[in-house]
């Protein structure tokens, strides 16, 4: 039992791990502040989320693990307020994302006023 | 400091590092609001180098007070003043003489100091074992870093916790948003406010 | 300059239902429990003080007028973990989609911005669903008015899911059930 | 493994801060010291498995909290340019439904 709880708990680190250095590589990699912030949600979402998982298979029932949960009920809820607010702060700020498409100006099923925009703006650099 | 020195020597050599780079970048950025931020950073890097200290009551004061309200206080400075630093007009030798005699003076003070971890520094002889078995003969509470800082230390934390409760207050001024004095509120703050 | 005078936008203190009554009751039990599991240590002394706490929490918070369904949607509660365990999923697969993004050399993103309609009825239901696409990597929402949402992912693939409306449908499951 | 946990949070912190540094735009700074706040967290969890004394990890609670009200605190103040700034105050009947 102990060898199984060992053995998802490394598999859960090692994966989290991973999605951890690479969503950090993303946020150097990728060319503007929206689709960094896609990278930094792998950070916040999966890396961090599996590497918590790990900890509390190696913690076992005990308060510990329970804090490890309130770590992640942590991420989960407030992670996506604070992309949402640097999302919105960003275009507020009249900062350009690099668009393949446009498609702000679509109409959508119950909706009479569609926004201005609508026209590609650009290719990303690749 | 229990399980792998020589890991523990690698993250606090890590953290170091990162620590006199987000320094550097932070004299020579220009922008203040980098500068908010990456203080902000400092703090919490600063703080993760605490924890593997061992000094955990420091680590959670250094991320309450430099990551929460001295970015708080220092964005509403930042209300008031301009955003951007003008650039150096005189010339850096007397700041830069000064900061290394004290930086010296600082790096030749911890010479005096017993070796980092050892077990017979002075603190070790007598004032740990005093604040172990007072707490214990006084029912004091169970956690001792808990009894030494609300028991022995009462007005120092007293001192630190209005600290976090001024930040709590802005704390508050955040999320609830204000009535300003009066329930009052300028006709030209609407303007520009458009939702996306 | 013209000063324009605002009544307080919420309801008043005084009108204090039964229902809020039960969300006060449903707050305070998960404090105290979060109270319990934080603290480790269960003297008579140390419990009082916990009680004390929460006692005075939730006082200060049904004072600030934050014990309502927007604060506290404790009628989600119930059906919360069937849709969590399903986001997960959801987060799992789009994470994996962004990582082999990032992971690849020729860097193949097509940030898309687009528009979809939140069909949920709650302020919670539409909370959720916001929230769930921002959580998901790979899609933000970046603007909410009325009940369009707007939207950036980081490839067309992800706005055309999107559109399609698989999520917005299990949301609105998800707020049925409640 | 905590040992591995450990190298791959400080490579993503390394290049969080680098982010950080490397700009351009205030939001790509605000983005990364997110990202540290929260690989902060993960770093306390991995060092107190590694030395084995996990029992700090409340701590970690109060980082993710401070994380926010920091990061809210300065985008607050760029999307309003006041920090005591209140959305519902200044918009009438714009509400949701």
């Amino acid at each position: 039992m102990e060898v199984i709880a060992d053995a998802i708990s490394w598999i859960l680190i090692a994966l989290g791990s991973f999605f951890l250095v690479s969503g950090a590589i993303g946020l150097i990699r990728m060319p503007d502040v929206y689709t960094r912030m896609h990278a930094a949600s792998v950070i916040d979402t999966l890396g961090a989320m599996l590497l918590i998982l790990g900890f509390v298979f190696q913690a076992g029932f005990s308060l510990l693990a329970l804090k490890l949960l309130f770590v992640i009920a942590l991420l989960f809820f407030f992670g996506p307020v604070a992309s949402h607010a640097m999302a919105q702060a960003a275009l507020h700020a009249e900062i350009e994302p690099l668009l393949a498409e446009d498609r702000r100006g679509r109409k959508v099923p119950g909706d009479d006023e569609p926004e201005p925009g609508g026209q590609p703006e650009g290719v990303p650099s690749t | 400091m229990i399980g792998n020195p020589s890991a523990e020597a690698l993250v606090m050599a890590a953290l170091l590092t990162l620590l006199a780079a987000v320094t550097i970048a932070i004299a020579r950025q220009r922008n203040m609001f980098g500068v908010v931020i990456m203080s902000s950073i400092y703090s919490f890097l600063m703080a993760s180098l605490m924890i593997v200290l061992d000094a955990v009551d420091v680590a959670m004061t250094e991320a309450s007070v430099g990551a929460g309200i001295s970015t708080v206080i220092l964005l509403a400075t930042l209300y008031l003043t301009g955003s951007m630093e003008y650039p150096q007009r005189r010339s850096v030798a007397i700041p830069l003489f000064v900061s290394i005699v004290v930086g010296a003076a600082l790096v030749w003070g911890t010479i005096g100091l017993p070796a980092f971890g050892i077990a017979d520094a002075p603190i070790h002889q007598h004032v740990a074992p005093t604040y172990i078995d007072f707490s214990r003969k006084h029912d004091m509470p169970p956690n001792i870093v808990t009894a030494v800082l609300a028991d022995f230390r009462s007005f120092d934390t007293l001192g630190e916790t209005t600290v976090v409760f001024t930040a709590g207050i802005g704390v508050l001024l955040l999320l609830q948003g204000g009535w300003r004095i009066g329930g009052a509120r300028r006709e030209d703050d609407t303007q520009g406010d458009d939702e996306i | 300059m013209a000063l324009v005078y605002d009544m307080p936008r919420r309801k008043r203190f005084d009108n204090k239902t039964r229902e809020q009554q039960m969300r006060s009751l449903v707050l305070a039990v998960a404090l105290f429990l979060f109270w319990l599991a934080l603290s480790g240590h269960y003297t008579p002394f140390l419990l009082t003080i916990g009680v004390l706490c929460v006692a005075l929490t939730v006082f200060v918070a049904s004072r600030m007028l934050i014990v309502d369904d927007e604060g506290q949607p404790m009628e989600l509660l119930l059906a919360a973990p069937a849709y969590w365990a399903w986001l997960y999923v959801e987060i799992a697969k789009s994470a994996v989609t962004v990582t082999r993004i990032i992971l690849d050399p020729r860097l193949p993103i097509s940030p898309t911005f687009t528009r979809v309609r939140a069909s949920q009825k709650t302020t919670a239901g539409l909370a959720t669903y916001a929230n769930s696409i921002t959580l998901t990597p790979g899609t933000i929402t970046t603007g909410v008015s009325g009940d369009i949402l707007t939207v950036h992912a980081i490839i067309r693939e992800g706005a055309d899911d999107l559109e399609a409306g698989g999520m917005d449908r299990r949301v609105r499951q998800f707020e049925g059930d409640a | 493994m905590f040992v591995l946990a450990t190298a791959a949070v400080l490579l993503a912190l390394l290049l969080a801060v680098i982010r950080a540094i490397r700009g351009p735009t205030v939001f790509d700074r605000v983005l990364a010291g997110n990202t540290v706040g929260t690989l902060a967290i993960l770093l306390l969890a991995s060092i107190g498995f590694l030395t084995g004394r996990p029992e700090f990890l409340d701590i970690g609670l109060t980082y993710g909290l401070l994380n926010l009200i920091g990061t809210f605190a300065v985008l607050k103040f760029f999307r309003h340019g006041d920090l005591a700034y209140d959305v519902d105050e200044n918009k009438e009947g714009k509400a949701w439904k």
